[in-house]
């Protein structure tokens, strides 16, 4: 029973641990940490048995309130759900552990609600994940992106205006995305994915349906932070608490990107997209240009989350681009790199949340002789690092790798150009951190004796240190079971061209 | 014939014992020579116990007759009666007037409402053919080239006491010819009136009169005022 | 018989929509803002209550009907209330009330 | 009886026109409010007319209910906004 | 006693009108089977019957009835009972939100158990939307800093 | 700034109307909108739900999973709001 | 031409209200007039979905009358409007709602910072 | 019905959208907000759903413009545009 019925724990028990919450606060404040944890472990384990048994039995489908498909809402959950439920309910979960000194620092007066909308959030994502309905999916992204104003714009100076951009760009994109769903509707009448993709292809030639596709590009591209459109996001990442972007900067992208799949290759067939339309060209010269972008104010930038975003404009570059490739090769890299980048971006963003747990702050100088003071962390970067960039045995290799090796097949080179170029960019901006870290250790002597003891700097706390060091593992393991990864899971996840 | 005897006497007596509770509030106060802090929350205490009277005696009657009307107010809408629904509206009226029965009469004696609503009806006829006067009035104005106005604020006592029949007042004076209340300060009713003849009806006092009848404020039934004042009168000898 | 009553709530109907266009013509048309508030609170007061009884009479004695004079007489009590709250906003933010020019002096 | 009806609601809508003037040039904010509660009585008649169009006068009288309901809270909190700025 | 000085009309009006309103708001709330309305509107409704208290009686008045910690009490409350529903049909061996099973501890039949499934949802959704309305209209009303707290801090 | 605006909003007005010729006939009965999903809900609201208004049964039975997500809505915004603006009551 | 014209106008009118709302939402400097056209343009999708719903000829509301309710006719979808869109909408409008009231917040928040409402001096006072 | 009302109601609800944002006053921009929704609430009355102009009418038209006086009351009407 709990089997057939973990589906709607994975969405329901965080849930109902958000509505709990405030009331727990009353009593206790430190019980809300618990509770968080608790539910998130729930739901982590909810989701790796629907992830186990889709491995082994193939696709779940779930009727809420036992109504069937067109009529009732349902959840389809296949490989690529599977996969994206497992990563989303686990960074939440390590998040959560990671999170308790750095809110008790940052927000100590509004810690209760502060998790209240961490779960809400949380469910969120998972609510559009796991959902087979468009306008369910447009409901759930409203309680994401509303959770993530409010946790946004909590964070330091100028974070309030950040997120009352995000406001108003989220706004357009989701009201892109209805607008795009009411196109849909106006030539079909059915609202559930399966079904839409049963009558659309009778009326690819439609221009209703072409401006449906046009909208909901635009509105997934504000909402995924896509090139011309990723103005919110530095801002807003940079601004906001670090454990509230922590949490989102990994997950609300790929989530996008994630959506994006599900309505080129479930909803819209990939004729639709490649063969009708020019989507290859299109998506192929945002993703590059998103990559140079993204890769050249990177280094332009001296806040190590300000970097950070930009680094994440340009790894939402590879994925749309390698969207763009066109060929099952690419698309498998695709969705390795957004398993990949959802583990990456959320080492980096522990290791820039220690730092300013430490520091008060996260300019780049700030890593002067870290590796002395807190080695474990900085070998854990030290991994991300690696990863970030490319190299072997860390699990950010395979996916380049695979873009790359699709990027031959589909004949274009200047991606590959500017996969290597961003590559190349990486390199600079890591090894620059590590070089001050590293080296400048005479000069941050001198500066702690200028500050007196007061400010000498010691390793993370451990629930801080312990997710970070978890993620440095995941990643070296992702590495390790690429292959095994792409065999069971993702090979099937992965349309048919 | 008895009944004005007995209220000129109650009036009397009220009279009396109001100045007498005046002088006992007094002596108290200059007999016990308390600083002016806890002398305020005397007069308060006094003025608690005074409502408080009123209060206790009444609230279970309030509830009821806010529940019946509630009640009714809800088969009105419902109009569905069978006993799901009835039930529900039942237990609807009941949370509603639980919550609410302080707000709806918060300063009326619920023994009088009979006689409040039945005068109230007799008095909507003159009020009706008020509103057609002015309407009529509004729309000569209004359609008339020249617009034959000169407004002007004037403002004007009144011997009504209680809030509703305040309100009444209020409203009344809005719906009739040429004049709209402004604002009351100080019981002293701000009106705005077209003109000067306008205004000048209005001082006259028929309205005013009519309600104070209907609100029963003419007839100086102040019964349990007089056994209140005397209950507490006894209790500080 | 039922035609007599059609009759009738025509007449109130109508009623109303005069009444409504007077208070229409002095909202326009008055000086300023209080003279404007004798318009729409008297008129569409009346015209309101004429008019939704018209169309109560001719709906006829049901609960519909009921329904519709309830809303009748909460216009009748909300609207001197909401044009009594206007004009003393007025007053207190300042507006000066207009006055003839033989008055001002 | 339907066409005295369309005629009623047709002459309705040309009011809410004219006072639209005062909504949308009435100088102040006092004038706009004043018009907006003026325009909040006539629709209402005319959502209890749409009633009478579809044959469903129940199901619209809870909407113009509501509608005179929240006209009126609105009114006072306008009006007590400007109370406590002047 | 009668406040001299105070907006006594608009006052008195709201006073009087307030649990009719509140009354009306029910009727909404379980009359969304019949006719236009159900838990967003009634709740709605209601939040605003607090409103028009809050606005022309003051906070002292509203706290007494409803302060803003039984608000976050009560949207708690209501999103519960929604989910709460659903997940009783889940332990009563259905889907999740499977109202018809229902049935089983109502003793009625299963169209009719969603009918009173239908029920208890927008009753739980007109508290929550009720308690929301009002907390997120006290918050900005007052800038989430309580009158009293204010007066204290001056 | 308001130029570049004005431009992009006449670009995306431009774009709608383009994908307005398509559509079907504005209020037709046999629209695919109406035939495909909603007569369910039409023919078997009674049968179903014992609920007349259709709106209601859909909104709380057929897709009470939406007005879940929905109350959750609501809810977040009442806990932003509260996270936002309050703050801390001062003791004593 | 005319005829299309004239027979979709409910879209026309929707195009030119989100056109009006998105254009206050990108070009205006006041945060309250920027949610004020994030309202409208909100508002003017919920007229699209309406739109929809709607059907020519005859079509009453989606509640059943007391006849059709006990079973007394047959009862034919043309009779009755579409009431998917309608119940959209509604979750549509509650979400309009309380991103209005996030938005208010967060607007109260920046003018308690800062004292205005304008962008350009907000980002002026940050600098 | 042959006279098209919502076309008529449609020319008023884009007279209010065009004053709302023109306006150059907070507090009137708001209540023709509040009036444009009131507008909405009639056309979607006329059109038949009347779920939705019941929703209109108590959400967006009540609640929405009250939060709005709300805010205006905690920070300021003036603007510039």
């Amino acid at each position: 029973m709990i089997t057939e019925q973990a589906p709607i724990l994975i969405v329901i028990v965080p849930l109902m641990a958000a509505l709990v919450t405030p009331l727990l606060g009353w009593i206790r404040k430190d019980i809300c940490y618990i509770w968080v944890i608790l539910a998130l472990f729930v739901s982590v384990m909810s989701s790796a048995t629907v992830l186990n048994t889709v491995i082994h039995n193939g696709i779940i489908h779930y009727h809420l309130g036992n109504w069937l498909p067109p009529w009732g809402i349902e959840y389809v959950i296949d490989h690529l759900n599977a996969m994206m439920l497992v990563l989303v309910s686990g960074t939440a979960f390590l998040v959560a552990i990671y999170s308790r000194r750095s809110i008790e620092q940052e927000l100590p007066e509004q810690t209760v609600y502060f998790y209240t909308l961490f779960l809400l959030q949380v469910t969120g994502f998972l609510g559009i994940v796991i959902t087979g309905d468009v306008f369910n999916l447009y409901v759930f992204l409203e309680i994401a992106s509303l959770a993530g104003y409010a946790l946004i714009a909590i964070g330091e100076e100028g974070a309030p205006l950040a997120s009352f951009r995000y406001i108003i760009l989220g706004t357009v994109g989701a009201c892109f995305y209805l607008l795009g769903v009411g196109y849909l509707y106006i030539v079909t009448g059915s609202l559930n994915m399966a079904d839409l993709a049963g009558i659309l292809p009778e009326l690819y030639g439609s221009k209703v349906v072409l401006v449906a596709f046009a909208f909901f590009m635009v509105g997934l591209a504000l909402k995924m932070a896509l090139f011309p459109l990723h103005v919110w996001l530095p801002d807003a990442y940079t601004k906001a608490p670090s454990v509230a972007s922590t949490l989102i900067a990994p997950l609300m992208t790929k989530v996008a990107i994630y959506v994006l799949l599900r309505l080129m290759f479930t909803i819209f067939r990939p004729y639709l997209s490649f063969e009708l339309l020019p989507m290859t060209k299109i998506l192929l010269i945002a993703g590059i240009v998103a990559i140079f972008a993204g890769a050249i104010m990177a280094l332009a930038q001296v806040d190590f989350k300000r970097m950070l975003c930009y680094i994440i404009v340009a790894e939402v570059g590879y994925m749309v681009g390698g969207i763009g490739l066109a060929n099952s090769v690419a698309i498998k890299g695709v969705v390795l790199h957004i398993m990949n980048d959802v583990v990456m971006t959320l080492g980096l963003f522990t290791v820039a949340g220690i730092i300013s747990f430490k520091m008060k702050s996260h300019n780049l100088t700030d890593f002067k002789g870290l590796f002395k003071k807190m080695p474990l962390t900085m070998a854990a970067f030290v991994v991300v690092a690696l990863s970030i960039i490319g190299v072997p045995p860390t699990c950010g290799f395979f996916s380049k790798w695979y873009l790359i090796q699709g990027s031959a097949l589909a004949g274009n080179w200047i991606f590959i150009v500017a996969l290597l170029f961003s590559s190349l960019i990486n390199i600079v901006l890591f090894f620059r951190i590590i070089e001050i870290g590293y080296y400048n250790l005479d000069a941050s002597v001198s500066h702690g004796h200028d500050h007196d003891e007061g400010s000498v700097v010691s390793e993370a706390p451990v629930s801080m240190l312990v997710p970070t060091l978890a993620v440095a593992v995941i990643i070296l393991l992702i590495g390790f079971y690429n292959q095994s990864i792409i065999t069971n899971i993702i090979q099937y996840a992965v349309p048919k061209l | 014939m008895e009944v004005t005897l007995l209220v000129q006497a109650a009036d009397d007596a009220y009279r009396i014992l109001e100045n007498a509770r005046g002088q006992a509030v007094e002596l108290l106060n200059t007999a016990t020579k308390l600083t002016s802090d806890t002398r305020w929350m005397e007069e308060k205490k006094i003025e608690a116990v005074l409502m408080g009277a009123q209060k206790k005696k009444s609230s279970l009657q309030n509830f009821v007759v806010t529940f019946l009307m509630l009640f009714a107010f809800w088969a009105l809408l419902s109009g569905k009666f069978d006993s799901f629904h009835l039930s529900l509206g039942v237990v609807c009226s009941f949370v509603v007037a639980l919550l609410g029965h302080d707000l709806l009469f918060a300063n009326v004696r619920v023994g009088d409402i009979r006689v409040i609503v039945q005068r109230f009806l007799a008095y909507l006829p003159w009020h009706v053919y008020q509103i057609v006067v002015a309407n009529f009035h509004v729309a000569y104005l209004a359609l008339s080239p020249k617009m034959p106005i000169s407004p002007k604020i004037m403002r004007f006592k009144t011997k009504l006491e209680s809030d509703i029949s305040w309100v009444t007042l209020a409203n009344s004076i809005t719906l009739t010819p040429g004049t709209i209340t402004i604002d009351i300060e100080e019981g002293e009713f701000v009106v705005h009136a077209l003109s000067e003849k306008l205004a000048d009806d209005l001082n006259t006092g028929e309205m005013e009169d009519r309600i104070a009848h209907v609100f029963m404020e003419a007839d100086h039934i102040y019964i349990q005022d007089v056994l209140d004042v005397a209950r507490i009168f006894a209790e500080f000898r | 018989m039922m035609s007599v009553m059609t009759i009738v709530s025509v007449l109130f109907i109508l009623g109303g929509l005069f009444f409504f266009t007077t208070a229409t013509i002095g909202l326009i048309r008055f000086p300023d803002f209080f003279t404007r508030l004798h318009a729409t609170g008297k008129g569409d007061t009346l015209a309101v209550f004429l008019s939704l009884l018209g169309l109560a009479l001719y709906e006829g004695f049901s609960l519909t009907g009921l329904k519709i004079v309830i809303i009748a007489i909460f216009m009748f009590i909300a609207q001197p209330t909401a044009t009594h709250a206007i004009s003393k906003a007025g007053l207190r933010f300042g507006l000066k009330p207009w006055m003839r020019e033989e008055d001002r002096k | 009886m339907n066409n005295f009806l369309i005629v009623i609601t047709l002459a309705l809508c040309l009011l809410v026109f004219v006072v639209l003037y005062r909504v949308v040039f009435g100088p102040g904010v006092f004038n706009r409010i004043a018009a907006i509660s003026a325009i909040g009585t006539k629709t209402l008649v005319i959502l209890i007319i749409f009633g009478y169009f579809y044959n469903r006068v129940e199901m619209f009288i809870d909407i113009s209910l509501v509608y005179a309901l929240l006209n009126f809270i609105g009114c006072v909190a306008a009006a007590k906004y400007l109370e406590t700025e002047g | 006693m009668i406040i001299r000085g105070e907006d006594i009309i608009i006052k008195t009006i709201s006073r009087v009108l307030v649990p009719f309103i509140q009354l009306y708001a029910l009727y909404v709330i379980m009359h969304g089977h019949y006719s236009p309305g159900g838990g967003f509107q009634g709740g709605v409704i209601l939040g605003a019957s607090m409103v028009l208290l809050f606005i022309t009686h003051g906070y002292a008045e509203v706290n007494r009835k409803f302060s803003e910690n039984i608000a976050v009490l009560f949207s708690s409350i209501g999103v519960l009972i929604y989910s709460g529903i659903g997940f009783l049909c889940l332990l009563l061996l259905g889907n999740y939100l499977d109202y018809s099973k229902l049935y089983k501890i109502l003793s009625v039949d299963p169209a009719h158990a969603r009918s009173l499934g239908i029920l208890g949802v927008e009753i739980g959704v007109g508290f929550a939307v009720m308690a929301v309305m009002f907390s997120i209209f006290f918050d900005i009303s007052t800038g989430g800093v309580s009158p009293d707290d204010e007066e204290e801090a001056e | 700034m308001k130029f570049l605006s004005l431009i992009v909003t006449i670009i995306t007005g431009a774009f709608l109307i383009y994908g307005t010729f398509d559509m079907p006939e504005w209020g037709d009965p046999n629209s695919p909108a109406s035939r495909h999903v909603s007569p369910r809900y039409i023919e078997k609201t009674e049968i179903e739900t014992a609920t007349p208004n259709m709106v209601t049964s859909v909104l709380a039975d057929y897709r009470g999973y939406d007005t879940l997500g929905e109350t959750t809505v609501i809810f977040t915004a009442g806990a932003s709001c509260i996270l936002l603006l309050r703050r801390r009551k001062k003791k004593g | 031409m005319l005829e299309f014209i004239i027979g979709k106008y409910n879209f026309w009118i929707y195009i030119i209200l989100m056109m009006i709302g998105f254009y206050a939402m990108i070009s205006k400097n006041n945060l309250i007039k920027k949610i004020i056209g994030m309202n409208i343009f909100q508002t003017a999708i919920i007229l699209f979905y309406v739109s929809i719903a709607y059907k020519k000829g005859g079509a009453t509301l989606p509640i059943l009358t007391d006849a059709d309710a006990h079973g007394e006719h047959i009862i034919t979808i043309a009779q009755y409007i579409n009431p998917l869109p309608h119940v959209l909408m509604l979750t549509a409008i509650v979400v309009m709602v309380a991103t209005l009231g996030v938005a208010l917040a967060i607007a109260i928040m920046l003018y308690r910072k800062y004292h205005t409402l304008e962008e350009d001096e907000i980002i002026k006072a940050l600098k | 019905m042959t006279i098209p009302f919502d076309l008529i109601i449609q020319i008023f609800v884009i007279i209010c959208a065009i004053a709302a944002i023109t306006v150059r006053d907070l507090l009137s921009a708001v209540m023709i907000l509040g009036a444009y929704s009131f507008f909405m609430c009639l056309m979607w009355a006329q059109m038949g759903a009347v779920d939705v102009a019941f929703t209109e009418a108590s959400v967006s038209a009540g609640i929405g413009t009250i939060l709005f006086i709300a805010a205006l009351m905690k920070t300021t009407r003036r603007t510039k545009d």
